[in-house]
């Protein structure tokens, strides 16, 4: 990685920026998926959506918001609406097009535990649990993980199901009648990890100057590869430029 | 027949030793002033129920009001953690039963509808339902999926912030509504704090903002700057920078009975508390105006 | 990206033989030139659901458009009853499926919440369940007794009119809500009539007023008056004396097809039909103005 | 009757506005239930709310409404919300004392038939249906029926029950499980009928004029008599006067 030229962050905002498509509904945390919701909406997805579980759609903020119920979120939003409607006619639904997931842990099948560490009853580190996690992970048309890349985040399974990805793999997704297509795509600061048809989290792209090697010693399990792993394209400068100049300007978040 | 009584009387009346509290607000308009108050009257015992606990039911548990928390999300939104909940969950000493954000404010609307419980589509993340027995199961009567089901959660007491309330209660809210108007259907009493009392005709004027009526408040209470650190829409803006300070405040016993000391128990009131803040904290969080585009309801008078 | 297109395409595009259509509101709102339009397409064997079938359906059963009607009170609020639905009930020519309003807008609720089935209370009035196997029965896995449960509806079309949105088709809607929200989220394709198209930012203005979101809504017209002779808040007035003479207009064939033949038929959208109706009729339908008190949002912006 | 003085819906306005109190919150329909209330909140009970199945709660209307989702019950009210929110959180919520009920038949039990004359799938007349009287004859902790007394409207059974009163009598409503009292009266042209201890509808007071065989004659069973049957007040001056110059001076109703 090309440290003077972007860092981690950067990295990654990036490169979960260019995954989302125009015209996607995308519900959305604070940070890193907000900024590269806005980056998105600034490059090739101007019709990007954001919603936001405290019930703001379409969001136009004046500045960076540090919580995802923000009063700058609902100034000139589209529709403010409770939280209930929000879970229930949107995520519910099926009008949410994509999911922003993160957690503590995330393992070989892109199961998330935010809950707990160790036993449930007698934690050894008790984590914020789901909020709205376990819902977005099964009922978003699409999800996607953003997190750095490190041993401990990445273990062959997870302490505590908080939200599933495709659980023990092979259709034991699809026997659980959820409606979503689960995490397609799991962005770090080394690599971007895909499921493979057997919902298996393998390499499918490593960023500019990141090795398998570097991937593999960060990672729980015995790694698979993509038949062709590709190489992500560095960032341009316009992309960075919006991030640093337009986006966070005092460097909250990269 | 108007309900304005001070806030100290309302916590009087309605919050007694024991209770289940809802003090309601997603981000927004949460009631610190009132959960200030409860503490200032020494409430024990209490079984707090949120959304996201947030600092305020932080606050509670250490200042030892809490026997248990429900809650669905434990952070401090976009900060980091709460240490004396969390602390509180891992030594065992406070009881706590958890839900998605989802199955959460399911288990008010089924309270606020008089239902026994709310269906929610199954989401294959079946370990919350091992842990908390309060997750059932039914089956679809056409034939389609098991639902999940969580049972109404009925509080003793809701205690809802409003923008602008008339004296019997009947409120005005916009902006983030969370479950505020879950919240008070659901609970037994409601104890309602408004930013402004209006005159019956403001709240008359625009029928479709009144989400809270009177006829479920208990106690109306005229409590300016009620939600800081928390915010209310159009009057004051969010202290982030309180909201990351807390990691600091509430690090040891000693720091938070410093603040307790000084905050809480050091200040009569809300408007005391206010005045204490001072005016640059004051100017930080002034928000501009942008006023919402009128619309017409019709009169009918005969001509 | 903008969706105006006009009613008759609109029509033409999300409205088919052998659909289930939707087309809302209670008493307020009724999209009386849609169902004019798609009397004039000439569409058949639909389904008719609402709550109230009231005179918009009447119409469409003396056109010959239906099969079905899926309702929950058949009659001309506060006049009388439908001639033509109750005469196809009586005389079998007519299908169709019954609940109580609570149960209809319940069908709705689950519909747009991708919910199998709504529960509700029991009412000990059984003979409904007893004629309709739609109706079943859930036991409360937390002990207490049985809940009614009727099935999610999810109609192909649902036709909802606003007040006021934007081309893209978000939409403040004031006055009697019905169940205009419930309808559009539970349909699989939505049809917003509008009296008012207006520029993005006096939606954006009051977010919370903003019903319908353009996420849900597949085409936008600018219809004013459509609602005639029911009604749009602020815009012009219910037309009660349409609403009794209805008995007349619709007492037998040869009267429902002089109506049809001159408000329908006689004429090509709903600009002619209300310059047909004339100025007597417009100056009688006329509402005065009574605004709503602003409210603030507060403003952002960087210092 | 003193038919110079006054008329029959006149008289029956009169006689339900006397049984609601000061305070209630009372879900009414238009015509006579809506000119009682407003009777009602002119004399004794200047604090009793309307609520609209509309969604409509506390409305001050200009001007004498034709249907229950008239634009003037809404300019001026106090509140508005969906019909889904004002069936679940009004009143399956149990917040809505008072509701006024009326139908082509009601029996000796106070059931109520609004469905159908006949066999209901070959009706031989297909009356409106329940809309929301179902479940306020179940919820609202009171209901009050106002109907002009003749020997069609009540039989000893109805055809369907559309609504229920006290179902079969004796415990057969308690064990229903539903929450509300029940029919608390029954006001006619003639007399004001109500529920003994088992739920049976029985003669409580006649209209100045009125006798128990006329009643019967126009009751389809056999009619019990309260231990003292009263007399009701005649409607008072004031009474006339509020209702026909301030509440319905275009005699729409009355």
């Amino acid at each position: 990685m090309n440290e003077a030229a972007y860092n981690a962050t950067e990295l990654m905002i990036i490169n979960a920026a260019r995954l989302l498509q125009d015209g996607d509904q995308v519900f959305v945390g604070v940070g890193i998926p907000n900024l590269a919701c806005n980056l998105a909406r600034r490059t090739h997805a101007p019709h990007l959506q954001m919603i936001y579980e405290a019930g703001v759609i379409g969001a136009q903020p004046e500045r960076l918001p540090l919580s995802i119920g923000d009063p700058t979120l609902v100034s000139g939003a589209l529709a403010v609406c409770s939280m209930f409607d929000i879970f229930s006619f949107y995520l519910q639904r099926g009008n949410i097009d994509v999911g922003f997931l993160g957690g503590a842990q995330i393992d070989q099948f892109g199961n998330i535990n935010a809950t707990v560490i160790g036993d449930y009853f007698h934690p050894k580190v008790r984590l914020p649990g789901s909020g709205g996690s376990m819902e977005i992970a099964a009922w978003a048309n699409r999800c996607y993980i953003i997190t750095p890349h490190q041993k401990r985040r990445f273990p062959a399974r997870v302490d505590f199901h908080t939200s599933i990805g495709f659980l023990k793999g092979g259709d034991s997704r699809a026997k659980t009648g959820v409606r979503g297509a689960g995490p397609q795509a799991v962005v770090t600061n080394l690599c971007i990890l895909k499921p493979n048809e057997q919902g298996e989290l393998i390499l499918a792209a490593l960023h500019p100057g990141c090795t398998f090697e570097e991937v593999q010693a960060n990672t729980g399990w015995q790694l698979k590869q993509a038949p062709h792993v590709e190489v992500t394209p560095a960032p341009t400068p316009e992309e960075l430029r919006i991030l640093r100049e337009e986006l966070d300007p005092q460097r909250i978040y990269i | 027949m108007s309900k304005l009584v001070n806030l100290n009387e309302a916590i009087q009346s309605y919050v007694h030793d024991g209770d289940t509290i809802y003090a309601a607000g997603f981000t927004h308009l949460i009631p610190f002033a009132a959960v200030h108050e409860i503490i200032r009257q020494g409430r024990k015992d209490l079984t707090l129920a949120r959304a996201t606990p947030d600092l305020i039911y932080d606050l509670m548990v250490a200042a030892g009001c809490a026997r248990k928390v429900i809650f669905s999300y434990s952070g401090n939104p976009g900060v980091g953690s709460l240490k004396w909940l969390r602390e509180g969950i891992q030594n065992g000493t406070l009881e706590w039963e958890e839900y998605s954000h989802f199955g959460m404010i399911s288990r008010l609307q089924a309270g606020a509808s008089g239902l026994p419980f709310m269906p929610m589509r199954q989401t294959g993340a079946v370990d919350l339902e091992r842990v908390n027995p309060q997750y059932r199961r039914v089956k679809d009567p056409y034939g389609g999926d098991d639902v999940i089901v969580v049972p109404a959660l009925n509080p003793d007491v809701a205690i809802v912030h409003v923008q602008r309330a008339d004296s019997e209660g009947n409120a005005h809210i916009w902006g983030i509504l969370g479950e505020q108007r879950e919240a008070a259907f659901a609970a037994k009493h409601v104890i309602l704090t408004a930013e402004e009392i209006v005159d019956e005709s403001v709240i008359r004027s625009d029928p479709n903002r009144t989400l809270i009526p009177a006829m479920i408040v208990d106690a109306v209470c005229h409590v300016p700057y009620c939600a800081h650190p928390s915010y209310t829409q159009g009057y004051y803006d969010r202290d982030n920078e309180f909201y990351l300070k807390w990691e600091e405040i509430s690090k040891d016993e000693a720091n938070i009975k410093a603040y307790l000391d000084e905050w809480v128990f050091g200040v009569r009131d809300r408007a005391e508390y206010w005045q204490k803040l001072g005016a640059e904290t004051h100017s930080r969080l002034h928000v501009g105006q942008r006023l919402s585009a009128p619309v017409n309801y019709g009169s009918f008078a005969n001509e």
